[in-house]
C-alpha cells in the first residue's frame, strides 16, 4: 500500500483535510479539543515521510548495487494528477536560434509532486518539527479564544510547506511560496487585537512580496528562456545555455526571492518583527521550516546555479554578510526571541554560504546544517516559549534571572540547545558547522577560491560570536541571583508535561542527530542521489584527505571553547566587565550600531516607505485638483462660450434685423467671390 | 383649372373650407372645444382625400411626387397633434379663429410641398406665415405675447421680402417660374447670357437667406428665443414644426433640385451655416431657465443637424443608394418634430389656464408628483439628445453616416468629417441640457404639484408623440423607407457630366445602385412649354386662394 | 449694349435702389408704421425688378408674381396696422425699441440715447396748421382767380 | 439555445416594464427574474461547445431598408470572449438585487425596474453581434445607471450622475463615429467578387472583410483613436478615469457593484472586440503608447488608492489599477496575455463586486465609510472578516484564488511580449513595461492589506457615543453642489482639513465633533454579523473565486479559440511592423488588392 506515489500525495493532503475540518467544526464542535485532528494528521504525515525516506533508501541501495551506474541516474518519481492550466504553444519559437527544449512554449502547468532524496529529507524535517511544535502548542495556546483558528492555520501551513517542498514546477513552487507567506501573515497577526502584531504581519507579507517579485521575474525569464516551467525540462536543457546572461539573471532573481523568504541581508527586516506572533509559530515557521524554503529553493536549482558561477559567488557573499550581520546584532539584543531571530538569520547565512560554494560537499553540508539547525533552533525557541509561559509573557532577559532551579527541564534542554548550536563536539551543531567549514576550506582551494578564503575566516569569527550571543541569555536568564518579574505572579513553575515533552525530544534530537548522520555517512550519501545534483558529481571533486578534516575540526572546537570561556567570564561575574566592554565597543560606535539593529528599519522607512506614501498623497491631490478640475473645466467650456454669445440676444428687433442683413451680406460675399 | 388639378387640391380645399366655416361660425359661438372637433374632422377628411388621390395625376404647377406626399402626410399629422394640443383655450374668450388659422397653416404647408412653381410657392409660404402672425397674437393676451407677435411679424415680413427678391432674380436668371424650366435652364447645359450666372448665384443666396429665417438658422435665428418665450406652448410647438418644415421643403425643391450643378461648393455655405447653427444653439441652451426658451435654442441646434444633412445632400447628390442627406433630412425632421411637440404638449398638459408652467424649475420633482408626465417628457428629451433606444438616435445615425460617406478623396470629404466630429461633440453638449431637465424632474425635491389641467387633448398628443418616438426608435424601417422614396423621386440632373471621385478613395466601380422600386410611383416628368393657356390657368388658380384668405382676415 | 438690356439694367438699378432704401429704412427708423412702410417699399422694389424681368423675357410669370405680391402686401398691411394698434394701446408709443423685454436673462435693458437738441436758429418755419377753432385768414379775393398760371 | 439567449435579454426588459406594486412585490419579482436569468446563463455556459462559431445565435433583420443597402440586424450570439462576461453579469445581478434588499426604501419599484433595465443593457452589450445593436446597448446602460446614481446615491449624487453620463457620452459619441467610419470603409471597399453592395453592420463580416482588405495605416490610426476615446473612458484608462471614483462613491451599493463588476468591462471588451481585430496595424504601431497608458493606470491607481481615507474611494481607485492590468493584457496581444486579461476582467468583477457589497453592508450598519472610523471588527464580525479577507486576497492576486489565475498568465504574456523573441520594434520600452508592471502587484498588496488591517484588526473601538446622524445621511446640506439648477455654481472649495484625512478637498471635512470613530453602543447585539441574506449574497462570489483560482483551465479553454482569432491580425501586424518600421513600408503583400497609396 505504501508505494512512493500514495505517500507523496498523503503527506500534504492529511494536514489540509485536518485544517479544513478544524476550520469548519472549530467554533462549535471541537472548541477545546480542536488540536486533535491537526496533531494526528501531522503525526501521520511524519510517519509517511519516514516511510518515504526508507522507500527511497531501498531504491538507492538497488541503484548503488548495480555495477558502474554509480550515482548518475539519481532517484525520482513524479506524480501529476491534475492540470491547473494548459495553453498550448503560447510562445513563438525563439528567433535568435537558441536551443529549443522539447515541448517548447506549452504553458502546461500541472499539480505535479516529485519525490527525490532532497524532498524526502525536507519532508521529514518539516513534518517532524511541525508535529513537535503542534504538541507543544496544545499546552501553550490553551485557553486562547482563537484556539481552533491557530490549529487551522498551522494545518494549512504544514500543507503549504509540504507541497512547496514537493512541487515539481516553478509556478507551483511560487504558488505555495506565497501560500506559506499568507500562513505566516495570518499566524504572525494571530493576536490581531495587538496593533503591533497586525503591523508585523503586514510587514512580513509585504517584504516577502518584494522578494516574490524577484522570484516571479525569475520565473518569467525562465519561461522566455527555456519555454517551459517544469523542473525536469529546465534542468535538462540548462546544459545548452551555459554561458547565456539570462541564466545568471535568472539565478540572481531567484536569489532575491530566496532572500525575501529566508530573511537574508537586504530583506531580513521582517523576521525580528515576526516575533510578535505566538512562540510556537516563531519556532515552527520563523526558525525551522518557512525560512528554510529559500535554502531549499537554491538547493533545488543547483543545475541553474552551477551554470552561473558568478551567481554562486553572489549567494555566498549574501550568506556571509548576513551571517556576520546577524551575529553582531544578536550580541546586544535584550529580547530573548529577538536574539534567537537574529541567530536564525545568521545560521541561514551560513547555509547560503555553504550552498554558495557550489560543490556537492558544500551543498550537502548546507542541507545537513539546515536539518540540525531546525532541531536545536526549534528547541531554543520552544525553551524561550516555556520561559515566557512561566514568566507571564516577559521575555526581556534583563528582567529575568536565576530561573535554573524553578524551570529545571527548560534549563537543561535550553543548555543542550545552546551547546549544540555553539558546536560542542558530540552534538549535532558541531558536525554540521564542521562540514560547512570543511566545504569552505575545500572550496577555497579550487578555482576562484579567494572569496571563499575570506568567508572561511568570517565563519570562524562567527563561530566565536555564536558562543557570546547564545550563552549570554543562558547565563543571564538561568544563572545569577533569582529575578522574577511581577507579571509572573507567584506561580513561576515548570511548564506542563505537554510542553516539556517536545523539549526533551528535541534536545535528544539535537544531541544525537548530528552524530548519527555523520557516522553512518547516510545523509551525504542519501542526498547525493538527487537527480539535480548529478551535474555537481561530474565536476569531479577529489576526496578530502582526512588530515584537512581533523585540522579544521580542531580549529573549530578550540575557537568554540575560547568563546564559551570568554562568555562565562563576562556574564557570570558582575556586570562591570560587560559595561566596560560595551564602552570599549562604543568607541567605534559599534555597540549603538549593533543595538540599533544597524538602523535598517529607519533606513527603509526613509528610503522606501515614506517617499512612497508622500508620492501617493501627491498623486491623490494631483488626481483631485489637476485632472479632475481639468475635466470639469473642459466641461465648462461650452458654458463659457454660451456666456460670450448671450449678449447678442438683447431683444431689439432692429438689432436682429441688422444682424440678418449682415448675415445676408456675408453670404453674398462668400458666394460672389 | 383642369379636373386633375382640382382633384389634386381636394385636401387643401377641405381644410380651407373648414377654416372658413370656423371663422364664420366663431362669430356666433365661441366654444373652442366644439370647433376643435370640427377641425379634427376636417383633418381626417383631408387625410382620406389625400389617401384616395391617385398618385400619378399630372398637375401643371402642382407636382405630386413622393416628397410632396411625404410632407403632406407630415403636415396632416402635425396638424392633428397641434389641434388636439390647442383644444383647450388658455384665454377667456375661446378665440375659435385660433383653430381656423391652425388649419390654414396646415393647408399652407401642404401647398408648399406640392408647389412646382415659384408663384404658387410664394403664395403657399405666405399662407403659412400670415396665419402664424394671427396665431401668435391670439395665443395670450399679455404684453409678452404681443411683443413676440410684433417681433415675429416685423422680422417675418423682412425675411419674406428678401426671399421674394431672391425669387425675382431666380425668375430673371432663368426666364420662367416653373421649377422644371428653371432646372433645365440652370443645369449647366444651356449657356446663360453673360451676366446671368451672377444673378443665379445672387438668387441662390437670397433665397437661402430668406428660408434660413423660416428655419431659424444662425444669422436669422434671433427671433426664435424671444418669440417662443413670449407665446403659449401650442404656438411654440407650431412655430418649431410647420415653418421649419416649409423652409426645408423649399430648400429641397430649389437648392437641391432646381439649382443643381451650378456651384460645386454651394454646400460650403450650407455646411458653414449648419455648424454655426448647431454650435450656437447648443451652447446658448446651457444657460436657459425658461423651458420654451430652452427648447427654442434646442430647435435651433436641431436645425443645425438638419442643415448638415442638407449640405450632405448637396455635396453627395449623386451618391447611389445608401447614404445621402435628403433621406437623413426627412427622417430627422419627423423624429425632431415628434419629440418637440411631445415636450410642448406635456408642458401644456401640466399647466392651467392662468398658471402656465414656464421655467424648468417648475418641473422639479415631477418624477414623484406626476410620474406619467415625467416619463413622457424624459422620453422626448432622451430622443432629442439622440440616446440610442429612441428615434433621435437613428436620425443622428443617418446624418453623421451621410456626413462620413461624402468622398474623402477630395477636400469636401475632410470638411464633412470635421463637421461630423463637431456635430457629434455638439450632440454630447446638447445631452447636457436635455439631461438637466430629466435631472430636475427626477432628482429634485418637488416644490409644488403641477395642476395638470391642460386638457385631455394635450395629454393625448403628448402620449401619441412619446409612442411615436419609441415606436420609430424600436422599428425605424418604414419611416426610413418613406424618407428614401423622397430622395429617389427628387427630379435631379444626371450628374454624369462631372466626375465624382468615390469617398474613402473607394473603388472606381461603385456597387450598382438599387433599381428604383416600382410602387406605381411614376417619376413625374413634366414638360410644359409656357403658353397662354398655362399662364391663365395659374393666374386663376392662385387668384382664388389669395382672395379667400384676405377676405377671411378682414372679417 | 442692346437697348433691351440697357432698359433692364435701368429698371433693375431702380428696383435695387428701392429695395436698399426700404432695407435701410426698416433698420434705422424706430417708428413701427414707418418700418412696415419701408418693407412695403422693399416689396415695391422687388415688383419693379420682376416687371422688368417679365418684359425682358417676354413672359407673364413675373407679372403674376407681382400681382400676388401686391395682394399679400395688402394682407400684411391689414395685420400690421391691427397689430400696431394693439401695441400702441399697450405701450402708448409707436417706438419698436419699447418692446425689448423678451431677451436673455442677464442683458441690461435698452436705454434710449437722447438725441442732441437741434440748434434753434436752423429750424425751418414749416407751414403749420393753425390750432383748430380759429378761422384761418383767407387770401384776398384776387389771388383766388389768377388769370395765368 | 437561441431562444434561451433571447429570454435572458427580454425577461429583464419585461420585468423593467411590468415590475410594480409595493416594495415587497417589486424586490421579490426582481430577485426571481435575476435568478431565472442566472439559471439560463448557467445552462448556456454548460452547453457552450467551444470553438469559434457563434453559439445560440439569433439573426433578425432590424432595418431591412429595401431601397438602400443598409442592413442593420438584431443579431445576438455568445462566443468565447463574451461567454464569461455574460455569466458574470448574470451572477452579479443576483448579488446586486440582494445587496440592496433592506437599504432601498423609497421608490423601490422604480429602483428594481431600473435594475432590470440595466441588466438587459449589460447582457445585450456582451451578446450583440451587430455594431449598431452593440452601440444601442452600450448607451442604453447609461440611462438606468444615471437614475440609480441620481436618485438613490450618496451626498453628491446629482453631480456624480451628471458627470458620469456626460463624460461617458462624450467619449462614446466619438466611438459612434469610429464605428460608422469602419462600416463605411468596408462598404466602399467591396471585395471584387462580392457584388452584393450590402452595407453590412455585422461584426463578424466586418472583421473578416478588414482581415483580408486592411485599411491603410493612417486611416486606421485615426479610427483607432476615435474608438479609443469612447472605450478608454468606459474602461477607465489613466487620464480619463476621474469620473470613476465620484460615480462609485456616490452610487448606491447595487449600482456600484454593477458599475465596477460589469460596466468597466464593456470598454475593455470593446477594445478586444473592435480595436484589435479590425485595426491591427494601428494596434501594433500604438502598442507601446497603449501599454504605457495602462501601466500608468496600474501604478497611478495603486498610489492614489494608498492615500485614500474612504473605503469606497479606495476600492474605486483599485478598480482603476485592476482595469489597467486588464488593458495591459489585452494590448500586449499574445495568447497568454489576452487570456489572462479576459480572465482578470471576470476576477475583478467578482472580487471588486464583492468588496463593494461588503462596503455597502458596513455602510448599512455604521453609516460611514471612513477607514478611520472603523477598527477591530474581526472580533465581533468574524464572518464578515472572513469574506472580506478572501475578496481582498483575491484582488491582490494571492495564488490559489482567482486573482492569481488571471494575473499570472497576463504578466507572463506581457513579459513575453517584451523579452521573448518576437520583440516589437520598441523592444526596450516593452521590456521596461513588463518589469514595472510587477510594481502594481506590490503596491496592490500594500494598500489592500493596510485597509484590511485598519478596518478589521487592531483594538476594537468600544465607547458610549453612538453617532446617530451619520455624515452619510442623505439630504444633508449639499444643495449648493446640486448641478441641476444652473444658478448653483460649484463653490470654490478652500482646501480644508489636512490632505491625509480627506484627499478630495472639494468634499469639506466631516464636522470633527460628530465624525469621531464609530463607537459600538454599550449594549450588546444591536449590530449583528452577516445576516443569512448577506451570506448567500457573498458565497457565490467566494465559490467562483476559489473555482477560478483552482481550475482556470476550465475557463481558458473555452475562451481560447475566439481570442486567437481576435489577436491573430495583431500578431501578424507586429511581425510585419518589426522588420520595416519606417512609414513608407510596403503595404500588406498578401492582401488581394493592394491599397493604392493615399493621394
Amino acid at each position: 500500500m505504501f508505494d512512493v506515489q500514495t505517500l507523496l500525495i498523503l503527506i500534504p493532503v492529511l494536514p489540509l483535510a485536518a485544517a479544513l475540518a478544524t476550520a469548519a467544526l472549530g467554533t462549535r464542535l471541537l472548541r477545546g479539543r480542536s488540536h486533535v485532528p491537526v496533531v494526528t494528521a501531522i503525526a501521520l504525515s511524519f510517519v509517511a515521510s519516514i516511510l518515504l525516506v526508507f522507500q527511497l533508501q531501498e531504491r538507492i541501495d538497488e541503484r548503488a548495487a548495480q555495477p558502474g551506474s554509480s550515482r548518475a541516474a539519481g532517484v525520482e518519481e513524479v506524480v501529476a494528477r491534475w492540470s491547473w492550466i494548459n495553453v498550448p504553444d503560447a510562445m513563438p519559437h525563439p528567433v535568435d536560434g537558441r536551443a529549443e527544449t522539447p515541448g517548447w512554449g506549452n504553458f502546461n502547468i500541472e499539480v505535479s509532486l516529485r519525490a527525490d532524496p532532497l524532498t524526502a529529507v525536507m519532508l521529514a524535517m518539516v513534518t517532524c518539527i511541525s508535529m513537535l511544535v503542534a504538541i507543544y502548542s496544545i499546552g501553550y495556546m490553551r485557553g486562547d479564544p482563537g484556539y481552533w483558528r491557530f490549529f487551522a492555520y498551522v494545518g494549512l501551513f504544514v500543507f503549504s510547506m509540504t507541497m512547496l517542498v514537493s512541487a515539481s514546477n516553478f509556478l507551483l513552487l511560487y504558488v505555495f511560496w506565497e501560500l506559506v507567506g499568507l500562513c505566516s501573515y495570518l499566524l504572525i497577526g494571530f493576536w490581531y487585537e495587538r496593533p503591533a502584531a497586525a503591523a508585523a504581519g503586514k510587514k512580513a507579507f509585504l517584504v516577502n512580496r518584494i522578494g516574490d517579485v524577484g522570484f516571479v521575474l525569475g520565473i518569467f525569464l525562465i519561461w522566455t528562456t527555456f519555454g517551459t516551467l517544469d523542473f525536469g525540462g529546465v534542468f535538462q536543457s540548462v546544459g545548452q545555455h551555459a554561458g547565456d546572461w539570462r541564466v545568471t539573471a535568472i539565478c540572481l532573481l531567484l536569489l532575491l526571492g530566496a532572500c525575501g523568504k529566508s530573511a537574508q541581508f537586504p530583506l531580513h527586516v521582517w523576521l525580528p518583527d515576526a516575533m510578535e506572533g505566538p512562540t510556537p509559530v516563531s519556532a515552527l515557521i520563523h526558525a525551522a521550516t518557512m525560512v528554510t524554503a529559500g535554502v531549499y529553493m537554491i538547493a533545488r536549482c543547483t543545475p541553474l546555479f552551477a551554470a552561473a558561477p558568478d551567481a554562486q559567488y553572489a549567494v555566498a557573499l549574501i550568506g556571509g554578510i548576513t551571517a556576520l550581520l546577524g551575529a553582531v546584532i544578536a550580541i546586544t539584543q535584550t529580547d530573548l526571541k529577538r536574539i534567537l531571530a537574529y541567530s536564525t538569520i545568521s545560521h541561514l547565512g551560513y547555509m547560503f554560504v555553504a550552498l554558495g560554494t557550489g560543490t556537492l560537499l558544500g551543498i550537502t553540508a548546507g542541507m545537513f546544517h539546515l536539518i540540525t539547525h531546525a532541531f536545536f533552533k526549534a528547541l531554543l525557541f520552544l525553551g524561550a516559549g516555556s520561559v515566557m509561559h512561566a514568566a507571564g509573557g516577559v521575555i526581556d532577559i534583563r528582567r529575568l534571572g536565576g530561573l535554573r532551579r524553578r524551570l529545571p527541564v527548560t534549563y537543561w534542554t535550553f543548555l543542550a540547545g545552546c551547546l549544540s548550536i555553539v558546536g560542542v563536539v558530540p552534538l549535532a551543531g558541531f558536525w554540521s558547522k564542521d562540514a560547512i567549514l570543511l566545504s569552505l576550506h575545500d572550496r577555497s582551494g579550487l578555482f576562484g577560491g579567494g572569496l571563499f578564503e575570506i568567508l572561511y575566516l568570517t565563519t570562524l569569527l562567527g563561530v566565536v560570536l555564536i558562543d557570546f550571543y547564545m550563552f549570554r541569555p543562558l547565563f543571564l536568564v538561568f544563572h545569577g541571583q533569582e529575578k522574577i518579574p511581577p507579571e509572573a505572579g507567584d506561580h513561576l513553575h515548570e511548564s506542563p508535561g505537554s510542553m516539556t515533552a517536545p523539549l526533551v525530544v528535541l534536545a535528544f534530537g539535537s544531541v544525537v542527530v548530528g552524530a548519527y548522520f555523520e557516522w553512518t555517512h547516510g545523509f551525504a550519501h542519501f542526498l547525493s542521489f538527487t537527480p539535480s545534483f548529478e551535474c555537481l558529481a561530474q565536476s569531479g571533486h577529489a576526496a578530502i584527505d582526512t588530515a584537512d578534516k581533523w585540522r579544521v575540526a580542531t580549529i573549530g572546537s578550540v575557537l568554540t571553547a575560547i568563546g564559551i570561556a570568554a562568555a562565562a567570564m563576562l556574564y557570570l561575574g558582575s556586570g562591570k566587565a560587560v559595561a566596560r566592554l560595551a564602552r570599549a565597543m562604543n568607541v567605534f560606535g559599534l555597540y549603538s550600531l549593533s543595538y540599533g539593529k544597524f538602523f535598517f528599519d529607519p533606513i527603509y522607512n526613509v528610503l522606501v516607505v515614506w517617499p512612497l506614501l508622500s508620492v501617493a498623497r501627491l498623486a491623490a491631490w494631483f488626481d483631485c485638483m489637476a485632472i479632475d478640475s481639468l475635466v470639469d473645466r473642459c466641461g465648462r467650456i461650452p458654458k463659457l462660450a454660451g456666456a460670450a454669445l448671450r449678449p447678442a440676444q438683447n431683444g431689439l428687433v432692429q438689432f436682429y434685423a441688422l444682424a440678418m442683413v449682415f448675415g445676408v451680406l456675408v453670404l453674398l460675399g462668400i458666394m460672389l467671390m | 383649372m383642369t379636373a386633375a388639378d382640382l382633384r389634386l387640391l381636394v385636401p387643401e380645399i377641405v381644410l380651407i373650407a373648414a377654416a372658413v366655416t370656423i371663422y364664420l361660425g366663431g362669430a356666433f359661438s365661441t366654444a373652442r372645444r366644439a370647433w376643435s372637433w370640427i377641425a379634427a374632422a376636417a383633418l381626417l377628411l383631408a387625410a382620406v382625400a389625400l389617401w384616395s388621390q391617385n398618385p400619378s395625376a399630372d398637375g401643371g404647377s402642382l407636382g405630386c411626387d413622393a416628397l410632396a406626399r411625404y410632407v403632406q402626410w407630415f403636415a396632416l399629422a402635425a396638424g392633428a397633434l397641434l389641434v388636439s394640443l390647442a383644444s383647450r383655450p388658455l384665454r377667456f374668450d375661446g378665440t375659435p379663429e385660433y383653430v381656423g388659422s391652425l388649419l390654414l397653416t396646415v393647408a399652407g404647408l401642404m401647398l408648399v410641398a406640392a408647389a412646382e412653381d415659384i408663384v404658387l410657392m410664394f403664395v403657399a409660404l405666405e399662407l403659412i406665415s400670415i396665419p402664424t402672425y394671427v396665431l401668435l397674437y391670439l395665443g395670450r393676451d399679455d404684453a409678452e405675447s404681443q411683443e413676440s407677435a410684433a417681433k415675429y411679424f416685423f422680422l417675418g415680413v423682412l425675411a419674406s421680402a428678401i426671399l421674394l427678391y431672391g425669387f425675382s432674380f431666380l425668375y430673371g436668371a432663368t426666364g420662367s417660374t416653373a421649377f422644371s424650366e428653371i432646372r433645365a435652364a440652370l443645369d449647366g447645359t444651356t449657356i446663360l447670357p453673360p451676366g446671368f450666372a451672377v444673378f443665379a448665384r445672387l438668387a441662390m443666396v437670397l433665397v437661402f437667406a430668406g428660408l434660413c429665417f423660416k428655419v431659424a438658422a444662425v444669422p436669422f435665428h434671433f427671433y426664435a428665443p424671444d418669440v417662443y418665450q413670449g407665446t403659449t406652448h401650442a404656438n411654440a410647438a407650431l412655430l418649431s414644426v410647420v415653418p421649419k418644415a416649409a423652409g426645408f421643403v423649399v430648400m429641397a425643391r430649389i437648392l437641391v433640385a432646381a439649382i443643381p450643378g451650378m456651384e460645386p461648393y454651394s454646400w460650403g455655405v450650407v455646411l458653414a451655416v449648419a455648424v454655426l447653427t448647431m454650435t450656437f444653439g447648443n451652447v446658448m441652451a446651457l444657460w436657459q431657465d425658461d423651458f420654451r426658451r430652452l427648447l427654442a435654442y434646442s430647435s435651433i441646434a436641431q436645425t443645425g443637424y438638419i442643415l448638415l444633412a442638407l449640405a450632405v445632400g448637396l455635396a453627395a447628390r449623386d451618391a447611389p443608394g445608401a447614404w445621402n442627406g435628403i433621406v437623413a433630412l426627412w427622417f430627422y425632421l419627423a423624429t425632431y418634430a415628434a419629440a418637440t411637440i411631445g415636450a410642448f404638449a406635456t408642458m401644456e398638459y401640466l399647466g392651467r389656464a392662468e398658471r402656465r408652467l414656464d421655467s424648468v424649475d417648475d418641473l422639479a420633482g415631477l418624477g414623484r408628483t406626476r410620474p406619467a408626465a415625467a416619463a413622457v417628457m424624459a422620453v422626448c428629451m432622451f430622443s432629442l439628445a439622440g440616446v440610442p433606444p429612441l428615434a433621435g438616435f437613428w436620425g443622428k445615425l443617418l446624418v453623421f453616416g451621410g456626413a462620413l460617406s461624402v468622398d474623402t478623396s477630395g477636400t469636401a470629404g475632410w470638411w464633412f468629417t470635421a463637421a461630423a466630429v463637431v456635430g457629434v461633440l455638439n450632440a454630447a453638449v446638447a445631452a447636457a441640457y436635455y439631461l438637466r431637465i430629466v435631472a430636475v424632474m427626477y432628482f429634485r425635491i418637488p416644490l409644488a404639484t403641477p395642476p395638470a389641467r391642460g386638457g385631455r387633448g394635450a395629454w393625448m398628443s403628448a402620449v401619441a408623440c412619446a409612442l411615436l418616438v419609441v415606436g420609430i426608435g424600436i422599428y425605424p424601417g418604414p419611416l426610413m423607407r418613406a424618407g428614401n422614396f423622397c430622395d429617389q423621386q427628387l427630379p435631379r440632373v444626371d450628374a454624369g457630366a462631372k466626375h465624382h471621385s468615390p469617398p474613402f478613395g473607394r473603388q472606381k466601380n461603385p456597387p450598382p445602385p438599387q433599381s428604383a422600386p416600382q410602387f406605381g410611383m411614376a417619376a413625374t416628368k413634366k414638360v410644359s412649354t409656357p403658353n397662354a393657356y398655362h399662364i391663365r390657368r395659374t393666374l386663376v388658380l392662385s387668384q382664388t386662394r389669395v382672395t379667400t384668405s384676405c377676405h377671411i382676415i378682414f372679417k | 449694349m442692346h437697348p433691351e438690356i440697357a432698359l433692364l439694367n435701368d429698371f433693375l438699378l431702380v428696383g435695387a435702389a428701392l429695395f436698399g432704401v426700404g432695407l435701410i429704412g426698416f433698420v434705422s427708423r424706430r417708428n413701427m408704421i414707418v418700418m412696415f412702410l419701408s418693407v412695403e417699399i422693399m416689396l415695391q422694389g422687388v415688383s419693379l425688378s420682376l416687371a422688368a424681368w417679365g418684359r425682358f423675357h417676354n413672359d407673364f410669370g413675373g407679372q403674376t408674381l407681382v400681382l400676388f405680391i401686391i395682394a399679400v402686401a395688402a394682407c400684411e398691411a391689414a395685420i400690421a396696422l391691427a397689430l400696431i394698434l394693439t401695441l400702441f394701446h399697450r405701450r402708448c408709443s409707436l417706438d419698436i425699441a419699447a418692446w425689448h423685454f423678451l431677451r436673455e436673462a442677464n442683458q441690461p435693458p435698452f436705454r434710449d440715447v437722447p438725441l442732441p437738441e437741434e440748434p434753434a436758429e436752423r429750424r425751418e418755419p414749416w407751414p403749420r396748421l393753425p390750432p383748430a377753432g380759429v378761422r384761418p385768414e383767407t387770401f384776398g379775393e384776387k389771388d383766388k382767380y389768377r388769370p395765368r398760371v | 439555445m437561441d431562444v434561451l439567449l433571447l429570454t435572458t435579454l427580454f425577461l429583464p426588459l419585461a420585468g423593467a416594464l411590468l415590475l410594480g406594486g409595493d416594495r415587497n412585490w417589486a424586490r421579490w419579482g426582481a430577485l426571481a427574474i435575476a435568478l431565472a436569468v442566472l439559471g439560463i446563463a448557467v445552462v448556456l455556459v454548460a452547453r457552450y461547445p467551444g470553438g469559434t462559431a457563434p453559439f445560440a445565435s439569433t439573426d433578425w433583420p432590424w432595418l431591412d431598408w429595401t431601397a438602400a443597402p443598409i442592413d442593420v440586424r438584431f443579431s445576438v450570439a455568445l462566443d468565447g470572449l463574451s461567454l464569461w462576461l455574460f455569466a458574470l453579469t448574470a451572477l452579479l445581478m443576483v448579488v446586486a438585487v440582494l445587496v440592496g434588499w433592506e437599504a432601498i426604501k423609497e421608490q423601490a419599484p422604480l429602483y428594481y425596474r431600473l435594475l432590470m433595465a440595466l441588466e438587459t443593457g449589460m447582457l445585450g452589450v456582451f451578446v450583440a453581434r451587430d455594431i449598431i445593436l452593440f452601440y444601442v446597448f452600450f448607451e442604453f446602460t447609461l440611462i438606468p445607471l444615471f437614475f440609480l446614481i441620481g436618485i438613490w446615491g450618496g451626498r453628491q449624487r446629482r453631480w456624480a450622475a451628471m458627470k458620469f453620463f456626460l463624460f461617458t457620452l462624450a467619449g462614446s459619441v466619438l466611438t459612434f463615429l469610429g464605428l460608422l467610419a469602419v462600416v463605411l470603409w468596408v462598404y466602399y471597399h467591396p471585395a471584387p467578387e462580392a457584388a452584393s453592395g450590402r452595407m453590412t453592420f455585422s461584426i463578424a463580416e466586418l472583421t473578416a472583410a478588414l482581415g483580408d482588405r486592411p485599411m491603410d495605416p493612417t486611416m486606421q490610426i485615426w479610427i483607432f483613436l476615435a474608438l479609443f476615446a469612447g472605450f478608454a473612458v468606459k474602461a477607465p484608462l489613466w487620464p480619463l478615469h476621474t469620473w470613476l471614483p465620484l460615480a462609485h462613491v456616490e452610487a448606491p451599493t447595487a449600482g456600484s457593484v454593477l458599475l465596477a463588476g460589469v460596466l468597466l468591462k464593456v470598454g475593455v471588451y470593446g477594445f478586444a472586440r473592435f480595436s484589435l481585430p479590425m485595426l491591427p496595424q494601428a494596434a501594433a504601431t500604438l502598442m507601446p503608447w497603449l501599454l504605457w497608458i495602462s501601466l500608468a493606470g496600474v501604478i497611478y491607481g495603486a498610489l492614489v488608492a494608498l492615500a485614500q481615507s474612504d473605503i469606497k474611494r479606495l476600492i474605486a481607485y483599485s478598480s482603476v489599477s485592476h482595469l489597467g492590468f486588464c488593458t495591459l493584457g489585452i494590448f500586449a496581444a499574445n495568447r497568454l496575455s489576452v487570456a489572462g486579461g479576459v480572465l482578470q476582467m471576470v476576477n475583478h468583477g467578482l472580487a471588486t463586486g464583492g468588496l463593494f457589497a461588503v462596503v455597502g453592508m458596513l455602510y448599512e450598519r455604521f453609516h460611514t465609510r471612513e477607514i478611520a472610523d472603523f477598527g477591530g471588527l474581526a472580533r465581533r464580525f468574524p464572518r464578515l472578516a472572513f469574506f472580506t479577507l478572501v475578496l481582498t486576497l483575491s484582488s491582490i492576486a494571492l495564488p490559489g484564488l482567482a486573482g492569481f489565475a488571471g494575473e499570472f498568465p497576463l504578466l507572463v504574456g506581457v513579459f513575453q511580449r517584451g523579452w521573448a523573441g518576437d520583440a516589437a520594434p520598441h523592444a526596450l520600452q516593452l521590456r521596461a513595461i513588463a518589469v514595472l508592471s510587477l510594481a502594481g502587484v506590490v503596491l496592490g498588496a500594500w494598500y489592500m492589506l493596510w485597509m484590511y488591517q485598519r478596518v478589521f484588526f487592531g483594538p476594537e473601538r468600544t465607547g458610549d457615543k453612538n453617532r446617530g446622524s451619520g455624515i452619510g445621511d442623505r439630504g444633508s446640506g449639499y444643495e449648493a453642489l446640486d448641478i441641476s439648477n444652473p444658478k448653483s455654481q460649484i463653490p470654490h472649495q478652500q482646501i480644508s482639513g489636512s490632505l491625509s484625512t480627506n484627499p478630495d478637498p472639494r468634499i469639506p471635512n466631516p464636522d470633527p465633533h460628530t465624525a469621531g470613530p464609530y463607537h459600538f453602543p454599550k449594549g450588546e447585539g444591536t449590530i449583528r454579523d452577516l445576516s443569512p441574506r448577506e451570506i448567500c449574497c457573498l458565497t457565490p462570489l467566494v465559490v467562483m473565486i476559489f473555482w477560478i483560482g483552482l481550475q482556470p483551465g476550465f475557463f481558458l479553454d473555452r475562451m481560447r479559440p475566439t481570442l486567437d482569432d481576435l489577436i491573430a491580425p495583431v500578431t501578424r501586424a507586429c511581425e510585419t511592423a518589426s522588420d520595416l518600421p519606417t512609414a513608407d513600408r510596403i503595404p500588406n503583400p498578401e492582401s488581394p488588392n493592394p491599397e493604392p497609396p493615399l493621394q
